[in-house]
């Protein structure tokens, strides 16, 4: 038998954490990020860890939560422009930063887990993320060399899982999760809910089950939202279009 | 009189054909998709992962699950797909968006842009800038024509580090439009704000610039 | 207005064909197959054509019918061992062919969808398909370089779609169609179902609107099967798991 | 006595551990999944885009949407997924298959195989052949020992165009069991068919190998 739910966050990520272990967190801004996963991190008390995650989190929630407690050696990300205390131990020489084009990053995430070992982009082609890279022409225009990404773990959110291993997500909160399902050695996925295996529509599966091997069901999803914008009930053509 | 902020992103949305597909950048060029005359058929993309976005949502209905790339709550409409953030820029990066406009610091003569970093303050990264300059079919550039300090922003060169290079194909400031004849130059002039005068545009202006203002309305 | 709907597959590619053009076609096998628009290109008498396709039909279906009609200069494909057509055309040198690893050709038509120039693979080194190709080695493997593939026109085939060109799949028809409704200048697709825009669950849109360019609807499909196996009724233990 | 394709499938099926992601090619190696015993968790995976194969379909039930890699009708069961041909060899290429089972003409000492095409007669295509040595974490080759000529398909080094090269991890024949102790050699002889001797593999297999009859049953 393939058992792949764990009975919470914790126990899914027991022997596993190791300092100076490389890891995949899911998420855009605080937008589909694993919660529980991230605090089991914290609680285990594990350090010096390089996270590929697009972003860092707040101050106070998301990956910030580790920042904070000193467990973040270097991060590779593309944004991390909403953290202070990233801002101030990046000035203070106690972190490390590899900043990557947000396409480039994803597209590094996804050749990793696809067995590209490198593809050539135009992105940042004459611009300092070239620098030291090799370049090519393709139809008369340069592309740069970039490489796959890979990791010792990867976690991520879904909205539902099966049994199986498989997984959807739900709206903007897909993001980066799906390619990081791909890239990690052990991949441990946090989901709303467990559902029955054979209750979501095979089409639609956006993760298929090969790819995850630990599941765990979340207790409570907090879900900060970082920029909360509204619009008047009464003027409905005001709006982000 | 220079335009307003408004003015702009209504003069950018003058570039929009209908059936257009188009990301917009964080700050005024969020404020295109309101100068957008009605029933044009125009989607927005956002490089999280969303093609079709709705407007904001009514207070309370915010969901956390929905955001765009400026991490802002937002809705979807029936013509809404999302995907994931590597499928979004396989899109950007493929040239299949229309039309990227963007925020800049500097625009060179060449078409070179800077509009991510400046040395010596802190990084927050490029996020997903360099790729849409990248691979959009059209980069309209929104900005200033100058710094608060008065220091021009069109330069011979930019002096900030670059998002890319021979990219942009027009430049919108509270002064004046500019367009590139073809990627990579040469910049041309093609109109002024209402009582702008191109003495006062070329003195505010480092990069060279040809003249070619049939479609002023000075 | 968008008008992305039209009337057949004739008035969907007229104006549109040319002599010589390269067309990606989509499905695998017969499966998944834009049934429709191959007839319209039959009918239309374009000739010198270059097809993208991972096979090339049978002897009277899918492609097949376009060899039949003499319109076909060249095949990228991996696989075309069930059609005695093409085998008499090529000995005969009446017809190029380019032979691709599946996974290559599949790859090579995402990244050229994708805005990627080249890709490094593992698959072929050492083999025929890796002569005169650069090579480079990442994490002490070799690899060599596959480059994007782009068409004039691409003919794909979806299960539902709406007016906004919103398509989905279904089950193992979607093979090649989603690349390639990404790395055609043109994209046509057929559907066997029309819907309303705001039907399709946007978490479940296999290929965003976007790509689409024109949209039919087909009026009978064949959907013919290439190789029909079945169990007896009685025992369900026989299969192919 | 030699094993027949069904011993030989059963052989391979004993490679499979509970839990496996395994891809099945053409041939013999489809025997492979009816050999397995009950209560086994192994998902099977088909290259045009399909994971968790099920047993052929009723008589009236086949599905001309459903095929397999071979082009054949088959079902779903409870945990399939459905993804593009991408994402088929992406899964295959980047590492995450287990297993894979395939047919071949010739396998050489340091493991390279050729599978996919005789020089002289028509060319069909590799298919996914290449991908699928390249990229699963185990390949194992199901074949006769020798050619219908008598001619040995064990080789020094394989004659016919290679589909890939050091790949190999076993060789499961009708007379014998071989694996390579890592991959690129040496081969090792592990296993005999009941009533074949040492002498009749040596004499039809041209390929060096050790002898490590430890797990012998003749």
């Amino acid at each position: 038998m393939r058992e792949k739910v764990w009975a919470d966050a914790k126990s899914a990520l027991d022997g596993v954490l190791k300092d100076g272990m490389v890891i995949m967190a899911g998420g855009f801004g605080l937008c589909g990020i694993p919660e529980h996963l991230i605090t089991a991190i914290k609680n285990s008390g594990v350090k010096d860890l390089t996270f590929i995650s697009n972003n860092c989190g707040v101050d106070d929630f998301g990956l910030g939560i580790l920042l904070a407690n000193g467990q973040v050696k270097k991060m590779i990300s593309s944004y991390v422009g909403e953290n202070k205390l990233f801002e101030r131990l990046y000035l203070d020489g106690k972190l490390e930063l590899e900043l990557n084009p947000q396409g480039t990053l994803a597209e590094r995430i996804r050749a990793g887990g696809a067995g590209i070992g490198g593809f050539y982009t135009k992105t940042g082609v004459g611009t300092v993320v070239a620098e030291g890279k090799p370049t090519r022409e393709f139809d008369g225009h340069t592309y740069v060399l970039e490489t796959g990404l890979t990791a010792d773990l990867s976690i991520i959110k879904a909205w539902k899982g099966d049994r199986e291993g498989n997984l959807i997500y739900r709206k903007t909160a897909r993001n980066f999760n799906p390619m990081m399902a791909t890239a990690g050695r052990l991949v441990v996925a946090e989901v709303e809910e467990l559902v029955d295996t054979g209750a979501l529509d095979p089409d639609h599966i956006h993760t298929p089950g090969l790819y995850v091997d630990r599941l765990i069901v979340g207790d409570h999803f907090e879900k900060r939202i970082e920029k909360v914008i509204t619009r008047p009930r009464e003027g409905a053509t005001e709006g982000a279009r | 009189m220079a335009w307003t902020r408004e003015q702009m992103a209504a003069r950018a949305a003058r570039q929009i054909e209908d059936g257009f597909y188009v990301n917009l950048g964080i700050g005024i060029p969020t404020l295109v998709a309101n100068a957008l005359p009605e029933g044009m058929d125009v989607s927005f993309q956002s490089e999280n992962g969303m093609l079709g976005i709705g407007p904001f949502p009514y207070e309370g209905e915010e969901d956390p699950d929905l955001i765009n790339a400026g991490k802002q709550t937002i809705t979807e409409i029936d013509s809404t797909s999302y995907f994931s953030s590597a499928d979004a820029f396989a899109m950007i990066r493929g040239g299949h968006m229309d039309l990227s406009i963007l925020g800049s610091m500097q625009v060179s003569e060449t078409g070179d842009i800077a509009n991510w970093t400046v040395p010596g303050k802190i990084v927050k990264g490029m996020g997903g800038a360099m790729d849409l300059v990248a691979g959009a079919r059209k980069v309209i550039v929104l900005m200033e024509h100058v710094e608060r300090s008065g220091a021009p922003k069109l330069l011979k060169a930019c002096t900030l580090p670059l998002t890319g290079t021979k990219v942009v194909d027009m430049v919108i400031t509270d002064l004046a439009v500019f367009e590139f004849e073809k990627r990579g130059g040469p910049l041309r002039l093609i109109e002024l704000a209402p009582d702008v005068t191109l003495d006062e545009v070329k003195a505010k202006t480092e990069a060279a610039f040809e003249v070619a203002l049939e479609k002023a309305d000075a």
